[in-house]
C-alpha cells in the first residue's frame, strides 16, 4: 500500500464514476456516479494526509469530513430535484428531459 | 393533571398483577383449568391437561377431549358403528350446507340410480378440513340433523393435499358414536328429532281429523246448499264450486 | 499475522459468539413464558430432556424450535430475487453480531494473557456502533424488496421510515453521555461512571435514558413499535416470505440487536459492569453487565405484554414532534449542567440546577405531549350502534 | 503483509462494486453494489488509520445516502427497479473513451508528477515496516484531536457546513413539496 497505489485507485474510481455520469440515462444513477467521484476524492484527501507532511494537523480528515457533509447535502437536494422532475415529467430519463432542445 | 406516562405505568401494573397472580391463583389460568366450567357439569374434568399424551387415547382421554370439543363436521347415519350403510344415512344431498359454508369447503354430488332418478342420498360428500374453519354453520343450517361436529382433532397427515380432504366414507359416523362423544347434545338432538316427529304426526293426525270434520261439514253444507239451490240465484254457483276445490287441495297436500 | 494476534482475536470474539446466541435461545423461552403468564397462560412447559419425561419448565423448547427451523422447507417465492432473498437474513445478522464487539465487556480471562479486554478498542466505538446498527435498515429493505410481495415491501418501507426516524433521538440521547464524558470510547464511558455515578442518576441522564430506551424499542422493532412486522396488518411484514433457517436467522439477528442496543444502554447510562462485589471479584462485572442487559430485555418483554401497537401516524408524530425536540432540549440542559459543574459551583447551585432541569424537562415533555398528540375528535360510529 | 493484502482486496472490491453500480440495469441491485463500494472505502479509511472518517462514511453514506437513494428509486421507478426492455444507457463507447481519456491524460500524469519523495522519512519507514507495526502503532490521531481541530481553527467552516446542511434540508423539502403543490393546482384548475 503506497501513496501511488492509493492515488491510482482513486483515479480509477473517479473514472468509473465519470463513465457512469456520461453514459447512464437514469438521473438516480447519475447521482450514484457523482457519489463515486466524491468518494474517490475523499480517498485522495485521506491518502495525502496519511503519507504527507504534518499528519497531526489533520487537514485530510477534516477536508474529508466537510466533503462528506457537503455530499450529504448534495445528495439530499439532488434526490429532491429528481423527485420534483419525476413529478413534473413523469420520467427520470435524462434523454427525455429535453424541453430546451430545439425540435 | 395526570402524570406523564402514567397510563403506561398503570397498564404495566395490570400486567404485572396478572403475571404474579398467575403463579399464585390457579383460577387465573384459563387455558389450564376450566374457569368457565358450568358448576352443574360434574363430568367435566377440572383441568384440560396437556395435549400430547399417548397415541390413540384421545377418545377415552376425557381430559383432552371433553364433550365441549368441536373440531370438524361429520355425517351421521342411524346404523351400527363401523360400517357405512348408505341406506341409513341422514343426509339427502340437499346442498344447503354446501351453499352456506363460508370457506366453501364442502362439495356434494347427488346420487342417482341407473334410471337417472334422484335418490335422496349423497354420491359424494367431501370436506376439505384444511379449509374448514369449524364455524358450525353447516350444523345449524342442516334441516335433517345429518351433519354434526366431531371432536376428533388428530388429523395430521404427511400428505399436504389429499390427506386433509375427508371423503364421504371418512365422514360417516354412527349416531351411537355421536352419543359417545357428545352425550348431552346427542340426547337433546334425538329428543328434539323425536319431538318434531311426534309433533308432525300429531299435526298430521289433527289435520286429518280436521279434514274429515271439514269434509263432513262440507258434505252437510253441500247437502244444505243443494237444498237451497233450488231457491238460490244462479250467481252463487261459483262460490259453491270453489269451496270443495279448496278442501280437496288441502287434503291432497296432507 | 502473529500468533498473539490470532489468540487475541479468538479470546475476545469467541465468547461473544458463544454467549449471546445461547442467551438468545434462553431469551425466547423467557419471552414466551413471561408473555404467557401476563396473559394468564402457562407457556411452554412440556419440552425438556429428549426421550425422558423431565420437562424442566419447558427449557427444551428453544432447542426444539431450532431443530424445527432447521428442518423446515426453505421456500422462495417464484418471482423473488433469489440472491437478495438469501442475503437479507445474513446482512441482518452480521451488523448485530458485529456491534457486540463494541460493548465494554471485560472478560476476566483476557487479563491473564494480556489481551485487550474488548474486541474492538476503537476510539469512536459509540459512533461505530450507531453506524453499523444502521446497516440493519438495508437488510430489512432487502428482505422486503426481494420477496416480491406487497406486504413484505410495505413492511420494509415502514421499517425504513421508522428506523431512520428513531435513529435521530437515539443518537442525540447518546450524545449527552458522550458530551459529559468527553469520549466516544465505550471503555472510557464505563470508567467515567465508576463509583455509582451512573448517568441514569441525573435528570438529563434519566431523560436521555428514557428517550434512548424508547428509540431502541423502535430500532429493534419491538412492541409497541413493531409496525414493520405487524402480523394483523401486514401478515409479518418483511419476513412474510421467509421460512425455515432464513427465518431463524432473522429471528436471531433481531434478538442479537436487542442485546446489543441494551448493552449500549447499559454502557451509556447504567454504569456498564458496575455492581456490588465487582471490586472484590472483577469477574463479576461480566455477570453484572449481562444481568443489566436482561433487566432491560425484561422491561421490553413486559412492555410487549402491556401496550398495543401504535398507528403509523402516531409513530411518526411521536418521533419527530416529541422525542426529537425533547432530546435537543436535553442536550442544552446537559451542556448547561456540565458547565455549572465544571465551574466549581457549590452543592446549593448544583441542587438548584438539578431541580430546575428536572422541572423544565418534565414541563416541556408534558407540553410536547399535548401538542404532538394527534387531535382526537369525538368518535362517530357509522355502523356500529 | 496483511495490510498489503487487505489493501488490494479492498481496492478490487471497490472498483468492481463501482463498475457494477454504474453499469447494472437493475437500480436496486445498483444501490446495493454502491453500498458495497462505500463499505470498501470505509475499510480503506480504516486501513489508513482514519477511523472517524470510516465511521462517518458508514453512517452517512451507507446509513443515509444509500437509504435515500433507495427511497428515490422507489418513488420514481417501478417498484421492481428493473426493466429489461428499456435502454438504460447511451453512448457507451464515447463515455468509456472520455473516461479513459481523462484517466490517461489528466489524472495519471498528475499522479506521476506528484513528488512522492517528499514523504517524511520516518513515516515512509513506518509504511515499509507496516506489517509488523500495524498491531502496535498508535493511531496518528484520535477523535478527540479531530474534534478540537474542528472547533478551534475550523469553527467557521463548521458553522458554514451546518448552515449549508440546514439550507439543503429546507431546500430539499421545498423542492419536493413545491412540485406537489403545482401539481395539485394543475389538477384543480381544469
Amino acid at each position: 500500500m503506497t501513496l501511488e497505489g492509493l492515488l491510482i485507485l482513486s483515479a480509477v474510481l473517479f473514472c468509473v464514476g465519470l463513465l457512469g455520469a456520461f453514459t447512464r440515462r437514469n438521473a438516480v444513477v447519475v447521482l450514484f456516479s457523482i457519489e463515486i467521484m466524491l468518494n474517490a476524492a475523499n480517498l485522495n484527501f485521506i491518502a495525502f494526509w496519511r503519507y504527507g507532511e504534518n499528519p497531526e494537523l489533520l487537514h485530510g480528515p477534516l477536508f474529508a469530513l466537510f466533503a462528506i457533509a457537503v455530499a450529504a447535502a448534495e445528495i439530499a437536494v439532488g434526490l429532491a430535484l429528481v423527485i420534483a422532475v419525476y413529478r413534473h415529467f413523469k420520467t427520470v430519463d435524462l434523454e427525455k428531459l429535453n424541453t430546451l432542445k430545439e425540435e | 393533571m395526570s402524570l406523564l406516562g402514567g397510563g403506561i405505568v398503570k397498564g404495566m401494573a395490570v400486567t404485572l398483577r396478572n403475571f404474579v397472580g398467575s403463579y399464585f391463583n390457579k383460577e387465573r389460568l384459563v387455558t389450564n383449568d376450566y374457569a368457565w366450567r358450568p358448576k352443574e357439569d360434574a363430568e367435566l374434568p377440572q383441568s384440560a391437561g396437556q395435549y400430547p399424551k399417548e397415541e390413540g387415547e384421545q377418545l377415552s382421554d376425557t381430559t383432552t377431549v371433553t364433550n365441549y370439543s368441536r373440531n370438524f363436521p361429520m355425517l351421521l347415519h342411524d346404523g351400527k358403528e363401523g360400517d357405512t350403510p348408505m341406506d341409513t344415512v341422514r343426509c339427502v344431498a340437499c346442498q344447503i350446507c354446501e351453499r352456506e359454508c363460508p370457506p366453501q369447503c364442502i362439495y356434494i354430488e347427488k346420487m342417482y340410480d341407473e334410471n337417472g332418478k334422484y335418490i335422496k342420498s349423497p354420491a359424494k360428500f367431501d370436506i376439505d378440513v384444511s379449509v374448514c374453519m369449524s364455524c358450525q354453520i353447516c350444523v345449524e343450517v342442516c334441516p335433517f340433523d345429518a351433519i354434526v361436529m366431531n371432536s376428533q382433532f388428530e388429523l395430521s397427515t404427511p400428505d399436504r393435499f389429499g390427506g386433509l380432504l375427508l371423503r364421504r366414507d371418512d365422514l360417516l359416523k354412527s349416531n351411537d358414536y355421536y352419543h359417545q362423544i357428545h352425550p348431552g347434545e346427542a340426547a337433546a338432538r334425538d329428543q328434539r328429532m323425536a319431538d318434531e316427529k311426534a309433533a308432525k304426526e300429531a299435526k298430521k293426525k289433527a289435520a286429518a281429523e280436521a279434514a274429515k270434520k271439514k269434509a263432513a261439514e262440507k258434505a252437510k253444507a253441500e247437502a244444505e246448499a243443494k237444498a237451497k239451490e233450488a231457491e238460490a240465484a244462479q250467481a252463487e254457483g261459483a262460490e259453491e264450486k270453489s269451496e270443495p276445490e279448496g278442501g280437496d287441495s288441502k287434503e291432497a297436500t296432507e | 499475522m502473529s500468533w498473539e494476534l490470532i489468540r487475541d482475536i479468538l479470546i475476545t470474539t469467541v465468547p461473544l459468539l458463544v454467549i449471546f446466541p445461547s442467551l438468545f435461545a434462553f431469551t425466547t423461552w423467557i419471552e414466551r413464558k413471561a408473555l404467557a403468564r401476563i396473559q394468564n397462560r402457562i407457556g411452554p412447559n412440556k419440552t425438556g430432556v429428549p426421550c425422558t419425561r423431565i420437562s424442566l419448565f419447558g427449557l427444551g423448547q428453544p432447542a426444539a424450535d431450532g431443530i424445527k427451523m432447521l428442518f423446515k422447507e426453505d421456500i422462495v417465492p417464484k418471482g423473488a430475487d433469489r440472491l437478495f432473498h438469501l442475503l437479507a437474513p445474513i446482512v441482518a445478522l452480521i451488523p448485530a453480531m458485529l456491534v457486540l464487539c463494541f460493548l465494554p465487556l471485560e472478560f476476566p480471562w483476557a487479563k491473564f494473557v494480556q489481551a485487550p479486554v474488548q474486541a474492538f478498542l476503537l476510539d469512536g466505538a459509540v459512533i461505530f456502533f450507531f453506524a453499523i446498527t444502521g446497516l440493519n435498515t438495508l437488510a430489512v429493505f432487502m428482505a422486503g424488496w426481494a420477496s416480491r410481495n406487497k406486504y413484505s415491501l410495505l413492511g420494509g418501507m415502514r421499517a425504513i421510515a421508522q428506523m431512520v426516524s428513531y435513529e435521530i433521538p437515539l443518537v442525540l440521547s447518546a450524545v449527552i453521555v458522550v458530551m459529559l464524558v468527553g469520549s466516544l470510547n465505550a471503555a472510557d464511558i464505563a470508567a467515567a461512571q465508576k463509583g455509582y455515578q451512573w448517568h441514569l442518576f441525573t435528570p438529563w441522564g434519566l431523560a436521555a435514558f428514557v428517550i434512548f430506551f424508547i428509540a431502541a424499542l423502535a430500532e429493534t422493532n419491538r412492541s409497541p413499535f413493531d409496525l414493520p412486522e405487524a402480523e394483523s396488518e401486514l401478515i409479518a411484514g418483511y419476513f412474510t416470505e421467509y421460512s425455515g433457517f432464513k427465518f431463524a436467522l432473522f429471528f436471531l439477528g433481531e434478538y442479537i440487536a436487542m442485546f446489543a442496543i441494551s448493552g449500549l444502554a447499559v454502557t451509556l447510562f447504567l454504569g456498564a459492569g458496575e455492581g456490588p462485589g465487582v471490586a472484590a471479584v472483577p469477574a463479576l462485572s461480566v455477570a453484572w453487565f449481562i444481568a443489566k442487559i436482561f433487566a432491560l430485555i425484561g422491561i421490553m418483554i413486559w412492555l410487549r405484554g402491556t401496550l398495543p401497537r401504535l398507528r403509523v401516524d402516531q409513530l411518526m408524530a411521536f418521533a419527530w414532534k416529541f422525542l426529537l425536540p425533547l432530546s435537543i432540549l436535553n442536550i442544552l440542559i446537559a451542556g448547561f449542567a456540565w458547565h455549572v459543574a465544571k465551574s466549581g459551583a457549590g452543592t446549593g447551585l448544583k441542587a438548584v440546577v438539578w431541580i430546575a432541569s428536572l422541572i423544565t424537562l418534565y414541563a416541556v415533555a408534558r407540553g410536547l405531549n399535548r401538542i404532538s398528540r394527534p387531535e382526537a375528535a369525538p368518535r362517530e360510529y357509522k355502523y356500529a350502534e | 503483509m496483511t495490510q498489503e493484502t487487505a489493501f488490494y482486496l479492498l481496492a478490487i472490491i471497490a472498483v468492481l462494486a463501482a463498475v457494477t453500480a454504474v453499469r447494472l440495469r437493475n437500480l436496486i441491485h445498483g444501490v446495493f453494489a454502491l453500498v458495497i463500494f462505500f463499505a470498501a472505502l470505509a475499510g480503506l479509511f480504516l486501513l489508513l488509520m482514519a477511523q472517524f472518517i470510516a465511521a462517518v462514511q458508514v453512517l452517512v453514506y451507507i446509513g443515509a445516502v444509500g437509504i435515500l437513494l433507495l427511497f428515490a428509486i422507489m418513488l420514481t421507478e417501478r417498484v421492481t427497479g428493473d426493466d429489461g426492455r428499456r435502454i438504460t444507457s447511451r453512448g457507451g463507447f464515447w463515455g468509456a473513451t472520455a473516461a479513459l481519456g481523462v484517466a490517461v491524460f489528466v489524472l495519471l500524469p498528475g499522479i506521476q508528477q506528484t513528488d512522492l519523495n517528499r514523504l517524511p522519512a520516518e513515516l515512509a519507514e513506518a509504511n515499509a515496516t507496516a506489517a509488523d507495526a500495524n498491531a502496535t502503532m498508535a493511531p496518528p490521531h484520535t477523535v478527540e484531536a479531530l474534534g478540537k481541530r474542528l472547533i478551534e481553527p475550523y469553527i467557521i467552516t463548521l458553522e458554514v457546513v451546518a448552515l449549508l446542511l440546514t439550507a439543503a434540508l429546507i431546500g430539499a423539502v421545498a423542492v419536493s413539496q413545491g412540485a406537489r403543490r403545482v401539481e395539485d393546482e394543475e389538477e384543480a384548475s381544469p
